[in-house]
């Protein structure tokens, strides 16, 4: 078993810089969700670690080694790709064992694993037919079998979930999760699916344009991001955001306001900011409530009625579209105007450059 | 389903093609049936006896039993050459495919221009003069290999791009080194254009005639189209020899052909077309 | 490849697709491909006799040009070319359209058409100068069972680059028709589907949706032929060796004349000009071939 | 050269020297490969050569290889020789092709060899460069002319014509009877030269100096009325309409059949031609009469002639003396007599010792008094000059067929020998 660390990784095409120096410290046994948008270099990150890309710079260490220069098949690594990538020739049995006939692993040693990874799979019946008479979720179970077999020390998977139906997705993410608490190996997940991060990850590495935002435990990310970016990406649905004025500046706490918000006083770090400046104001849509009194004034645009609770799509003063999951059904009419309150503890405030001005914990 | 239409149609096209593409055939066969009176008339008769057995002894005998160094010099030329086409094309269309360098457009203009430069003969000559190749079945394959080389790669290379790079990567993260995955991967796959490709060489190199004739003098490199154009003066007053020497040399390729029938549409579709 | 920065080798060490997998064919073809060929470039400049060769420039191009019967030879080759690609386009896609419907015997027809695929150039030629003898071929004789009396069709100067050129389709639309049958499949269901939702007919059927979506088909179907009749030799030398008098000679057999002559200079340097004639030719068509194809 | 007394020795085997020199004639051992021509003749001959040879000496193998022949034939001896890979023996022609093997270089010279003292110096002559002997011939000579049936003649009650005049009255005697007069075979196009070839005797009669100035550039078939005459006689049968119908298709072989078993009057051709008749129609070889192509003027009646084609050994071999041993074999009375049992008798032999049986086939005694004294004969252009365009086939076709005026044809021929000129690097072109 053995955890990684990045130090300074870079990856360059020629002249674009695809991957701007990223530092990550691995825990063994630990599960890590690379997130980000498509093109945010995460995949390639994660392709880097399997040496399916060359490193341009800096050092990558899994366990205690030196792995810039090793060949993936001394990484002790296997990796789930995101389109299964069966060998399409091979029946399930070879493909599961085709690592192990490279290694040259002796017959019986191989049949025994293989049908342990199928054991532990559920696909014992499956072994004697060929991909193309696979469903995607059998395929799925196929291609992580071929990665367990080699018994890796880290775990690689890219996106593998984004060919799968969204109910077959919610089982096989839970799969995952339990194959991760039954082997304890250290797993690094690679998706664009905030949910998928949110609900498999120990620690999330949030990627955006080849920088590393900010890395944490989902709820931390939840709860404490560090920038707009990461505050925008991490919860469904996003975070809302409006430009507002600062109007005053307290001890621990920065008072906000525009023709969109009345006067919130947010809890916030102050250093740095003056009374007139223009910040960033973030609530979550869950964080707002109905209220007649309430701070934020819009109009209904669309309402989603999902009876256990109520999406309401409002249009700000100032033509900013918000959301807002309201409690229980809400017969909303199109047009009507409609107060929120927010709970200020929950509201975050980002400076110009989008930094969080989070408060300091308590 | 089928219309009454349908059944005129099929009927007529049954009958055209039987016309133009059977009788020729018939022909053929027909004239290695007969005798040299009888064939001499070169007409679309019935035998008046039974001749076959005859005109092949006469014709695997003649020169020495030329016809069965023939078959075995050209099987083995077929063969082999075939194979070493297949995989140094597979190769050079794997990684022509999967590799982008500054070097592809050479590449691909060498693979153009050897479509289309007829090959200088004398120079080669020399040239295998110089290996020691001249003459030699080794040279001969060689030279198969050398210029069919630019079809067989055009082929592959439409095929293997449609082939997931993925499958590469998990095959290499599998411990696979370069060789495993071209073999043990790639080269299975494309199992429906080399089957395009046994067809198509295998029949052209087969029925070579001018390459052997300047790249393998002598008689023990004697192959099968060069016994036909051997013997076509000597048989030119016996029809019946000459066409029962055509019909004998046409069925190796008529075995190919029953045996990968099935298969050759299939690795058009996969290698051909998609271009 | 040439840096030396660690970046490189690393690249170099670790490649999936190593550069080396081009040596074998590599060296294959630059030693008995390309060598020849650049070696003939610098012979087509000199009178040579295979024993020694005298540099002369391009007296051997000049000479070339005045063959008396070159300029006929070229535009003999081009007539060629287009007409054996163009029947086998024509031919070849109705054959192919025909034998992916409904049509009774389909296994047979199909074997029968690419059947003379498979029969070698020399012995196709010398089973067709029979049936074309003008008397007593087969052809002719069953011409004049219904009264015809059939043409000289190799000894018949006007006649001759035709016949060839017919056998030549003969022998050779049964690949044509296979690559337009795996076109054909190819062509998902669902467009013959949506025609005739919108009524389409079965010939708007196939001018709408078979023709343009067979393009690739076509495409590689006119390369391979078009590039095959330019350099076609086997066929015309076995059954007419450019005859009657020069009436049916193309570049190639002109060469092919000028090297059994022993002009292995003027031969090469008329190697030189047909490869120049189908890189003037081919070029240009591939590209419009492919840049429709890149409007799909 | 001309009236040479070629075969003045012809018939009289007065050397005993040969048949002692066999009688001593050490066994050989070894390995020999022997390059022939596809002819018929050729494999026939050369296999009973082998057989002989290989009895007297049963520890020597010799391997007999077939090449095409014609122009194809010729490129593989070229580049066979320039590689370096020629078979140790092998039969090619004499004269000018000869002369472009460059023999100096790739030839193994025989001049001093105990057979040559029998070889004819006019055979010598056609075999030889810078002063070196380097074949032996391994056919007997031949003529070009016209082969007749016989049968034919008879029934219409012609005459051997004389001049080109009384051949074309035959003609038109035998059209009106409604036979084909004259036979042509443009299937294998080497055929359609041979009017054209074989009137030389006539075009040096009327024009003595023509082949040394058409070597020199200083004549032209189209510009010296004598040779030109010889395209327009080509010209004047087809223009007749005197061709069997097919003659555009047929073949060497379909017209020996036609002229021997009477399908057509005449077939112009090589008398080398009577070996395959006697093989192929051995029951009409009696009905085919031989003349030499006709002049203007009946005085002025003769023969062109055709040194045989011979045997060489390549410089290259690696059992000279044993290849060396073989060829005075093959051109020894007893090799003559071998060929005779083989193929039959076509013409002259060019060795002394060599003897004609007494029941040679009509065409052959037809030729023969054009050999002896008081016969005129002269040899063919190829012999006299190295210069021959290789296109001249594909021009008497074009004259034969009515494709091209005789005129233009010749042009087109003078224009084709200035290639061969300049390749072989003469003076004046």
């Amino acid at each position: 078993m053995a955890g990684l660390e990045l130090k300074n990784i870079q990856k360059t095409y020629g002249k674009v810089e695809v991957i701007k120096g990223v530092d990550l410290d691995i825990e063994d046994g630990e599960f890590v969700v690379f997130v980000g948008p498509s093109g945010c270099g995460k995949s390639t990150l994660l392709r880097m670690i399997a040496g399916l890309e060359d490193i341009t710079g800096g050092e990558l260490y899994i366990g205690d080694k030196l792995c810039n220069d090793v060949e993936p098949r001394d990484r002790s690594i296997a990796m789930v790709f995101q389109s299964y990538a069966l060998y399409p020739h091979m029946t399930v049995y070879d493909n599961v064992g085709f690592g192990l006939k490279l290694a040259k692993t002796p017959k019986d040693v191989r049949d025994q694993k293989i049908r342990e990874a199928a054991r532990i799979l559920k696909m014992e019946h499956l072994l004697d037919r060929k991909p193309g008479q696979l469903s995607g979720g059998q395929r799925q179970r196929v291609a992580i079998g071929r990665a367990i077999v080699r018994q890796p020390e880290v775990f690689l998977f890219d996106e593998p979930l984004s060919n799968l139906d969204a109910a077959l997705r919610v089982d096989t993410r839970m799969e995952i999760a339990k194959l991760h608490a039954d082997l304890g190996a250290t797993m690094i997940y690679v998706t664009h699916d905030q949910v998928e991060a949110m609900t498999l990850a120990d620690k999330i590495v949030v990627l955006d344009a080849g920088v590393v935002q900010q890395v944490g435990s989902p709820i931390e990310l939840y709860q404490r991001p560090q920038n707009r970016f990461v505050a925008g990406f991490i919860g469904s649905p996003k975070m809302n955001f409006v430009e507002v004025a600062v109007e005053a500046i307290g001890p621990d706490a920065i008072t906000v306001g525009s023709k969109d918000v009345a006067s919130l006083r947010v809890p916030a770090a102050t250093a740095g900011i003056s009374v007139g400046d223009t910040l960033t104001l973030g609530i979550r849509p869950h964080d707002l409530s109905p209220a007649n009194t309430g701070a934020i004034v819009g109009r209904v645009a669309i309402v989603e009625r999902l009876g256990n609770e109520t999406i309401v799509n409002i249009e700000l003063a100032s033509g900013t579209a918000w959301l807002a999951v309201l409690d229980g059904d809400q017969a909303l009419r199109i047009g009507e105007s409609l107060a929120l309150a927010a709970e200020p503890a929950k509201a975050i405030l980002f400076d110009a450059a989008g930094k969080a001005l989070l408060p300091t914990p308590a | 389903m089928r219309s009454r239409g349908s059944i005129i149609g099929g009927v007529a096209a049954i009958a055209a093609t039987f016309v133009v593409f059977v009788i020729p055939f018939l022909f053929i066969i027909l004239m290695a049936f007969k005798d040299k009176q009888q064939s001499a008339l070169r007409d679309f008769s019935w035998p008046n006896g039974f001749h076959l057995w005859d005109n092949l002894y006469e014709v695997v005998k003649t020169r020495n039993w030329m016809m069965i160094t023939a078959f075995i010099n050209s099987s083995l030329i077929t063969v082999v050459s075939v194979t070493l086409l297949i995989v140094l094309a597979a190769m050079v269309g794997f990684v022509l495919a999967r590799r982008k360098t500054r070097w592809n457009g050479l590449i691909e203009f060498l693979i153009l221009a050897g479509l289309m430069i007829p090959p200088a003969v004398v120079p080669t000559i020399w040239l295998l003069q110089g290996l020691k190749l001249f003459g030699t079945l080794h040279g001969m394959i060689l030279i198969q290999v050398a210029y069919n080389l630019p079809f067989s790669i055009i082929l592959y290379r439409a095929f293997i791009a449609t082939i997931p790079r993925e499958l590469d990567e998990a095959a290499v993260i599998d411990g696979a080194r370069p060789l495993d995955v071209f073999f043990r991967i790639i080269l299975p796959l494309l199992w429906p254009v080399t089957v395009t490709n046994i067809v198509v060489q295998s029949v052209g190199i087969f029925n070579d005639f001018t390459n052997p004739l300047y790249y393998l003098p002598g008689n023990q490199n004697a192959t099968v189209q060069l016994t036909l154009y051997n013997f076509q003066s000597q048989f030119s007053t016996a029809y019946n020899l000459l066409f029962t020497n055509i019909m004998l040399i046409t069925i190796p390729p008529l075995i190919v052909f029953m045996f990968f029938n099935r298969q050759i549409v299939a690795g058009m579709t996969a290698g051909a077309v998609k271009g | 490849m040439t840096a030396a920065a660690a970046p490189a080798l690393k690249m170099q060490r670790r490649s999936l697709y190593p550069g080396w997998f081009y040596l074998p064919a590599a060296v294959v073809y630059s030693v008995l491909f390309l060598a020849p060929t650049f070696a003939s470039l610098y012979f087509s400049l000199t009178r040579w006799t295979l024993f020694d060769a005298t540099f002369i420039g391009f007296d051997n191009f000049a000479q070339f040009f005045r063959e008396p019967f070159l300029i006929q030879g070229l535009v003999n080759t081009v007539i060629y070319a287009v007409v054996t690609s163009g029947l086998k386009v024509v031919i070849g896609m109705a054959l192919a359209v025909m034998l992916t419907s409904q049509i009774m015997a389909r296994g047979y027809l199909r074997s029968v058409i690419f059947f003379p695929v498979l029969v070698s150039t020399i012995g196709v030629g010398m089973t067709f100068t029979v049936l074309m003898h003008p008397t007593q071929g087969m052809i002719n004789q069953a011409l004049a069972l219904f009264g015809i009396a059939g043409p000289g069709w190799l000894v018949d100067p006007k006649l001759a680059l035709f016949s060839v050129a017919l056998v030549d389709v003969w022998k050779g639309v049964g690949l044509a028709t296979v690559i337009y049958i795996a076109g054909l499949v190819a062509i998902p269901k669902d467009y013959y589907e949506a025609a005739r939702i919108d009524g389409a007919t079965r010939l708007q059927n196939f001018i709408y949706v078979t023709l343009p979506l067979s393009r690739p088909a076509t495409a590689t179907v006119i390369t391979l032929s078009f590039i095959g009749g330019l350099r076609t030799f086997d066929l015309i030398w076995a059954m007419t060796k450019g005859g009657p008098g020069f009436a049916s000679d193309t570049v190639a057999s002109v060469i092919y004349k000028q090297y059994q002559a022993g002009f292995y200079g003027l031969s090469t340097a008329g190697n030189v000009v047909l490869f120049i004639l189908i890189a003037v030719l081919v070029v240009p068509l591939t590209m419009f071939l492919n840049r429709k194809q890149g409007h799909e | 050269m001309t009236k040479t007394k070629l075969f003045a020795l012809m018939g009289a085997s007065t050397l005993g020297l040969m048949m002692t020199a066999n009688a001593v004639y050490a066994q050989q051992s070894g390995y020999l490969s022997f390059l022939i021509d596809n002819g018929p003749q050729s494999v026939a001959v050369a296999e009973a050569w082998v057989a002989a040879y290989t009895e007297k000496n049963p520890d020597v193998t010799i391997d007999i290889e077939v090449r095409p022949g014609g122009g194809e034939g010729d490129n593989i001896v070229k580049t066979r020789l320039a590689t370096g890979a020629m078979a140790d023996v092998f039969f090619y022609n004499s004269g000018s092709l000869f002369q472009a093997l460059n023999p100096a270089q790739n030839l193994l010279p025989l001049t001093g060899e105990a057979f040559q003292a029998n070889v004819q110096d006019s055979f010598k002559s056609v075999v030889s460069a810078g002063g070196e002997v380097y074949g032996a011939p391994f056919a007997p000579a031949m003529g070009g002319g016209i082969f007749y049936n016989k049968p034919i003649y008879e029934e219409l009650g012609l005459e051997i014509p004389k001049t080109w005049d009384e051949f074309m009255a035959n003609n038109e005697k035998i059209k009106a009877a409604g036979k084909t007069a004259v036979i042509q075979t443009y299937g294998e196009t080497w055929t359609s030269q041979v009017i054209v070839l074989a009137d030389f005797f006539n075009v040096l009669a009327e024009d003595p100096q023509f082949a040394e100035q058409f070597t020199a550039n200083e004549a032209k078939f189209a510009t010296t009325p004598a040779a030109l005459r010889s395209f327009e006689k080509l010209q004047e049968v087809h223009d007749a309409d005197l061709f069997n119908a097919d003659f555009g298709a047929a073949t060497y072989p379909d017209g020996l059949r036609m002229v021997a078993m009477g399908e057509g009057a005449h077939y112009p051709m090589l008398t080398f031609g009577i070996g395959a008749i006697a093989e192929t129609v051995p029951d009409h070889i009696q009905d085919v009469g031989f003349f030499a192509l006709p002049g203007d003027s009946a005085d002025k009646n003769g023969l062109t002639t055709w040194m045989p084609d011979s045997i060489y050994v390549a410089k290259t071999t690696a059992s000279p003396d044993l290849a060396k041993d073989f060829v005075s074999f093959v051109a020894s009375p007893e090799g003559c007599d071998i060929r005779n049992e083989a193929v039959g008798a076509t013409g002259p032999y060019m060795i002394a010792g060599c003897e004609l049986p007494a029941d040679v086939p009509p065409a052959v005694s037809d030729m023969l008094p054009y050999f002896q004294e008081g016969g005129q004969n002269a040899p063919a252009l190829e012999f006299l000059s190295p210069v021959k365009g290789p296109a001249l086939e594909q021009i008497t076709v074009e004259v034969g067929s009515g494709i091209r005026p005789a005129a233009e044809g010749a042009a087109l021929y003078d224009e084709d020998v200035r290639k061969q000129a300049q390749q072989l690097g003469l003076a004046g072109w």
